[in-house]
């Protein structure tokens, strides 16, 4: 049953070091608010889960919280590359990071997987792709009805995800509109999960068929406005398109990130998210 | 018709967006294909489908994404899918006619690497990697590659295979069991490729007004064919170029929009 | 993309004696008008499939139109057994169909791996079950990371998918709410569709995340107002419990069902449904 | 306390619904589990989470549904799923704590069977079949059966295993790899069963007010095994019976009303 408590107490009984975690969104509601509390709470030796890592999975690889990634794509979305993870990856900087390389295609089908408690996932997938000859999770599985074989990856069962969505009820059910992304998935697939929403409503006043989390279905819910800037919670503020392209010049430099990182992470703390999308709100 | 008052990739774009039909559903890649999607879209196929790997299916946006998942896809979309659904439902279900991809790196036979420049264990560039392109490659009923040509991107050999086009060329694809065409054109900045029906090789069926074979080549890593019977490229209409630079003014001016007291 | 047309002629376009056929519906949205024209044109020989075959199904097995029922629940639901279906596999009245039966849990993989283009699917399922004795296509494959052993069945892929909804826009978009069931799997999983709906509208007006078919993935659409009864179509009527209850008498007597048939389906048009839910719409 | 005046399916309703925990997540079976799982949460067990197989999670109906996917159930619900999400992200996802099923035909060690009675190729009666049951029985935490007693229903060997329970007994779900507790509970319209925890026979722990050991025998194929220490089943409580017999009341105005000019 979920229950309601501060961001940095939910960061703290439910991500330690070592911990595979997911912190995912598509574009849309990422919880950079839950990885900044994690970077400040000096989580380490992460195994990191998403998708599509963006800037601030770039954040946490650059402060060497993480040992290793499992992704399709990353990069920040519209701008070009992930400079940090660049830096780790070919330089080494502050350490290298182990890859696990997937397509979208097998990643969300993974994520699938979990919520589904399957052990693996089944895809018509990675046909002359290169990625199977270095990922030893990619195999395959023969169709006991045709014989096509197919391509088989392992489900994803995070220790914890992190998602941020639009609001929560009293009692802890949870609503996600829009680009729903993997979240549901990431969720169901984790042993614990954390969720940031924009507000705490009395009730939810869903389409039946709205994309909800059963509170009951969920570990801890924290109340974080802008939790997703400079992602963006659709009804509520728009993308912070601004910020994503000067992340590219921030994160070019390591003393800049690390002075960025400083001023706006470790000296920062949950509730300043509000402000950062103060301006963005009129635009939603 | 238009007075040839247009950039190279403007051409590029409008070329592009000439190959989707009324009728295409097509999976929009990230990058260069989208403004050729939706060009495509407020010109003369103002019905074709556009679907982003974000799950928006039939997006209509006013202003091009700057990500795959901006909300302004949501809002003009008839439906928003969950991505598990998106690539299993729609694209692994068989139901795209056209996946439109950009490229990195790309060989004479549409092999395509988002991957890595070097070697894969200890890259000179980690790029971002493949994102829907594998899949999107095999499970769409044909391919359309959109680039702007440098012999960086367009080379002998790709460094890594992050998409699969015609492989070696020839039936390598049916070879592999893949039942989809692959990659059946290209439009670059210079000229629009075609693959040989035998050797499935690039080859260019149309240069662009005022280029030149020698241009074409100079960009290219590997030894150029052309058609027998080469085209001129229809210069953009008056319609289109005001159509691409309406909807680049637009973009512009939203992303631009919500300035940002702090960055990311 | 959908083609606005007549229920005869979208059942004479997409339905031939020998297809396999799914009339999807769970309890709500349960295709009747469909099945009925399906009757009316003396369609024969079809493969049916669904989840919960219930009274509609009991017709179409009780007129001798059905070869084999590939089901996973068959019976009136809160009232009884079918007793058409019993007749025919009991007795062989007015054939002895044949019978591919699975559980819930794999029939609705089944209807998902279909619309995924899956050739089959895998679930945790049967376990010390009686029925892969007695279904050759329930089978098994081994996951390749863990080694476990999982059940797998078949992907459905109907020829033809009938289902009913609530609206469709001008464009052929189809909107379902409510009790989806496996409708927009068994559209997705078939070769051809045909919806019928309560109404044809300008705008779907519908939640971003609500259960939408494009009008490019269906077939076809027929207006046929009441097309569910005495199935219910939320929003619109309630179901007709009275007529469940009822069925049971009419189907128990072979004499008693034919004249049912020959007053209520041969000699009924598709318009006649609008009137069966006029007493049950003040209940929607 | 209840001065006796009530029915022996009454009893059993209610001694059924007192097994729900306010905690539990319940994955509610065809019949006469509906009732019971909705009188836990109409007295002592307001927050449960019924599930219903059409979708529907957390439904709170205000009268019983006839069918599983009436719509009274989707509009009291938190949310309102796919049934393949439902059978896949949610039963075989193992978040349901408990299965609550019925059964045409049980044994001893609580096999179910709903499938057929006779040869299975040449059924003496064709029943509806296992539908959710086959891995409700597998995926849930634990199965609580109810059912009314007859000679007809307990028998001493089932013609099709619908369902497993403990199979043959003892260990045998361990054999299989199923992971979960299997039937724990049954409760009948005369008493309340526990599986013995060595054999898994089902065992009776309790008795309802007024039955004896004679009357359970009479209703029962086997020979029935009684705990050492057999208890009294509390009869019904005044809010119990008061909250059953005002649901039946609901539900029985609700499903005669909009009464039909022609069936079907």
């Amino acid at each position: 049953m979920a229950q309601f408590m501060t961001l940095p107490d939910a960061v703290a009984q439910n991500l330690k070091s070592g911990d595979t975690a997911a912190f995912e969104g598509f574009t849309h509601l990422i919880p950079h608010a839950s990885a900044h509390e994690a970077i400040r709470q000096g989580i380490k030796d992460l195994t990191l889960v998403r998708m599509t890592p963006d800037v601030v999975y770039d954040q946490l690889i650059g402060v060497g919280a993480v040992r290793k990634l499992i992704f399709s794509y990353a990069g920040n979305p519209g701008v070009g590359l992930l400079r940090r993870l660049r830096d780790s990856v070919e330089n080494g900087w502050p350490h290298k990071i182990e890859i696990e390389e997937h397509s979208h295609a097998a990643m969300a089908n993974a994520y699938e997987a979990g919520a589904a408690g399957l052990p693996f996932a089944v895809l018509r997938g990675y046909k002359g792709a290169g990625l199977p000859s270095v990922n030893p999770n990619i195999r395959s599985v023969t169709c006991p009805f045709t014989g096509e074989e197919l391509a088989a990856v392992p489900a994803i069962r995070p220790d914890v995800s992190f998602i941020h969505a639009q609001k929560a009820d009293r009692k802890g059910n949870v609503l996600i509109e829009g680009i729903v992304g993997v979240q549901k998935e990431a969720v169901l697939a984790a042993k614990r999960s954390v969720v940031t929403v924009e507000e705490i409503v009395d009730e939810l006043d869903a389409h039946p068929n709205a994309c909800v989390l059963p509170g009951w279905a969920v570990t801890a819910i924290s109340l974080v406005p802008g939790g997703a800037h400079p992602s963006y919670a659709h009804g509520y503020y728009s993308r912070d398109n601004a910020s994503y392209i000067a992340w590219d010049k921030i994160a070019a430099d390591r003393d800049t990130f690390l002075a960025w990182m400083k001023d706006n992470v470790l000296d920062a703390k949950p509730e300043d998210f509000a402000d950062r999308i103060k301006h963005l709100r009129s635009a939603a | 018709m238009s007075d040839n008052d247009f950039t190279s990739n403007e051409m590029m774009t409008i070329a592009a967006s000439r190959a989707l039909k009324n009728t295409d559903v097509c999976f929009v890649g990230i990058g260069a294909p989208s403004a050729a999607c939706n060009i495509a879209r407020l010109t003369h196929a103002p019905d074709v489908t556009l679907i982003y790997e974000s799950g928006t299916i039939g997006t209509a946006p006013n202003v091009l994404p700057l990500s795959i998942g901006d909300g302004e896809l949501c809002d003009t979309a008839v439906t928003t899918v969950s991505v598990p659904e998106m690539f299993r439902y729609w694209l692994q279900g068989g139901r795209v006619t056209v996946g439109f991809l950009g490229a990195a790196q790309i060989d004479r036979f549409g092999n395509i690497n988002t991957t890595v420049i070097g070697d894969y264990d200890a890259p000179k560039t980690r790029l971002p990697g493949g994102g829907g392109a594998p899949e999107i490659a095999s499970s769409c009923g044909e391919i359309f590659i959109t680039l702007k040509q440098s012999r960086r991107a367009m080379v002998d050999k790709i460094d890594f295979f992050t998409s699969f086009g015609h492989g070696e060329g020839g039936d390598h694809r049916e070879r592999l069991g893949i039942t989809t065409k692959g990659p059946t054109l290209m439009v670059t900045d210079l000229a629009v490729w075609k693959p040989d029906p035998v050797t499935r090789e690039f080859t260019v069926v149309s240069m662009h007004p005022g280029v030149t074979r020698e241009m074409v080549q100079a960009e290219c890593g590997w030894t150029v064919r052309f058609a027998e019977q080469l085209e001129e490229t229809p210069a953009p209409t008056g319609i289109e170029l005001k159509t691409l630079r309406d909807l680049n003014a637009r973009t512009k001016a939203a992303h631009s929009g919500g300035k940002s007291g702090e960055a990311a």
